[in-house]
């Protein structure tokens, strides 16, 4: 990095200056992150930091922190939950009915055709990745792996070295919905099955 | 896409292609094109053709593995060239017979498929802008919360592990119905090729008599035939063993062989052609992958008409 | 469902109302939602859920609705897009530098020059064979074809009738990606394309 990189993007140039930023980072950020994180991407002091996120949390609560503003600020749909693991937007408690009726619209107590093909790759060729599942079923699978992973069925192991790329494997639940003990009890399917050195192939 | 080849084949006097973005014959032709200030719509195509037939010989030579060892690309690409050539003969306007105007059309096709091909090339770089400055807006996408994650109906389960094992088994076999098109729309007619038309050329001219050209194809029973001869003439003028004469442009062209103690043969034609056939295993440079082929392994200079449809 | 549950949950009564149920639904979707979905699980008309959402949208932008409110609004660090795959929370534009490292699955691989191409014909001249677009870009599209299927940016429409060749087109999941509401955004063809009359006359 060169020095003038050091200092970071010019924020204050941004729309929004630091509140956005710090904004844009916790409205994406798929897992909790600390002050010292957002921090540290920023370039700024951590105090600073702090500073905004008080009064992010205060602002989405609908406790109006802008001196020249008189009006009441209606709370946001969202806030912002400090824990140990650092900070998070979540929707507001308040909404988990109606949050819940959203979620909950649709599904089904048991999984499609698609999921169950989804998960058959990632029950034998895990750790994989969504691309090369995708490779192997030659769809799109974001949005079944996304169900499965809501199902408890497979989880994020780790990423892999080369590509970045997350890689899936299957959790105990989907050992217990099996019932079976371990992965080495699932059924053999026929090692020399033609194609399956070619699926390598389509790896990207 | 392939680093590890050289930027350029050697021999090609400096021409420069977008090798790494390399997208197809059509490509290559547009940068000859471009390279040479050439309007498209007109019809001085000729360097720009013998400079592309050196561009693939080169690449030949060196034995790349690269896009036009893919037969099939080779066969469209040296369809379109001979009807370049076959159409610059024609005089503009003068539609005396059937095979004047199917050239004419011939000509109008393939100036048409190149501006359609660049028309795409230029919208497919507007998508990139748009689909590259919308990547910069990251989409919220982040796990449910444990509490509305319990809303969701409780797992049916009815899944043995046999019946699993069996899922998995139809998923990693390879669908055979999947690439049952085969992209022929292009192909049309039957093979014919310079190395044949060559040798019934040369049988022609053999006695030294000089023959015009309009005689020379009046057997060859189709515009494909005829265009393929054509080449063929010019792959025995490079070769030296022919005299070709035309005393007024668009005029009678006429051919006298020269070749006599030569121990010239048609042969000869087939080894530096371009020969497709040898790569076709090669994988598909377009996007990384293999690609079944969907076009059957061609001799070495057999040519498909492009330009026929 | 009962008459009782057709009412919906009382969302006046809730802190920050329709509004706020609207953002709170917005933060747990993690694909595009539409305004239909969210007026059916908030059970509130599609028209006013509408509203809501253009106000959102300005809201985020920093252009303010509030009528009592004279100071000028900074936009927020996320905004509201709607495209033809429906609404979705993303982090601002500008922020990507900053948002990026707290991203696990990052930004997908670029098209190859190849692949653009080819999603390019099966944009414009959809519903389109694999045929067709290998005559228009003058070689086998087979391999990108199926490269681009899996990225979920085209899928197979149907068969066309005469010929029983597949036919493909575009999915929502490229207007997504383009971020456009319909086909009728792309960019106009006609100006690269002369005598584009003459080309259709041509073909097939």
């Amino acid at each position: 990095m060169s020095p003038a990189a050091e200092d970071g993007p010019d924020l204050e140039a941004l729309p929004g200056g630091v509140r956005a930023a710090v904004e844009a980072i916790l409205m994406v950020a798929d897992e909790p992150v600390s002050e010292y994180e957002i921090a540290a991407a920023l370039v700024v002091p951590v105090a600073s930091v702090q500073r905004v996120l008080d009064r992010l949390r205060a602002e989405y609560d609908g406790v109006g922190t802008d001196p020249g503003y008189d009006g009441t600020l209606a709370p946001r749909g969202f806030e912002l939950r400090s824990t140990g693991a650092g900070w998070r937007i979540h929707s507001r408690s308040e909404f988990a009915p109606v949050v819940s009726a959203f979620v909950a619209e649709g599904q089904t107590a048991r999984l499609s055709q698609a999921a169950l093909e989804t998960l058959a790759v990632v029950a034998y060729r895990q750790p994989v990745s969504r691309g090369r599942i995708s490779a192997i079923r030659g769809v799109n699978v974001d949005g079944v792996v996304r169900t499965l992973v809501q199902r408890g069925l497979i989880r994020e192991l780790e990423r892999d070295g080369e590509s970045g790329a997350v890689l899936y494997g299957t959790t105990t639940f989907f050992l217990e919905k099996m019932g079976i003990g371990s992965l080495d009890e699932l059924p053999d399917i026929a090692p020399h099955l033609p194609g399956i050195d070619q699926i390598d192939h389509y790896e990207d | 896409m392939h680093p590890e080849e050289p930027p350029g084949p050697p021999g090609t006097g400096g021409f420069a292609v977008q090798l790494e973005d390399f997208a197809g014959p059509f490509e290559v032709l547009l940068s000859l094109i471009a390279k040479h200030e050439l309007d498209i719509t007109r019809i001085a195509l000729a360097t720009v053709t013998d400079e592309f037939l050196q561009y693939v010989r080169a690449l030949h030579e060196i034995g790349s593995t690269r896009a036009l060892d893919e037969a099939s690309e080779f066969l469209v690409v040296a369809a379109t060239l001979l009807d370049l050539k076959a159409a610059r003969l024609l005089p503009r306007g003068e539609v005396e017979d059937e095979e004047d105007v199917a050239l004419l059309e011939a000509r109008d096709l393939l100036f048409a498929r190149l501006l359609q091909y660049k028309a795409f090339k230029e919208v497919a770089v507007l998508l990139d802008e748009r689909m590259r400055a919308e990547s910069t807006r990251l989409p919220r996408s982040v796990p449910l919360d444990p509490e509305v994650a319990a809303v969701l109906p409780e797992l049916d389960w009815r899944t043995t592990p046999q019946q699993f094992a069996e899922i998995a088994r139809s998923v990693f076999t390879p669908r055979p119905g999947a690439p049952a098109e085969v992209g022929v729309d292009h192909l049309h007619g039957t093979a014919v090729t310079v190395r044949d038309e060559a040798e019934i050329l040369a049988g022609l001219l053999e006695d030294g008599a000089p023959r015009s050209f309009r005689v020379l194809v009046a057997d060859a029973g189709s515009t494909l035939a005829v265009v393929v001869r054509f080449l063929a003439l010019l792959e025995m003028y490079r070769d030296a063993v022919l005299e070709l004469a035309q005393e007024q442009p668009l005029g009678e062209l006429t051919v006298r062989w020269t070749g006599a103690g030569t121990g010239w043969t048609a042969d000869r034609l087939s080894e530096d052609a371009g020969d497709a056939g040898d790569a076709a295993d090669a994988a598909d440079p377009a996007d990384g992958g293999p690609a079944p082929h969907a076009h059957p392994s061609p001799d070495a200079a057999r040519l498909v008409s492009g330009a026929s449809a």
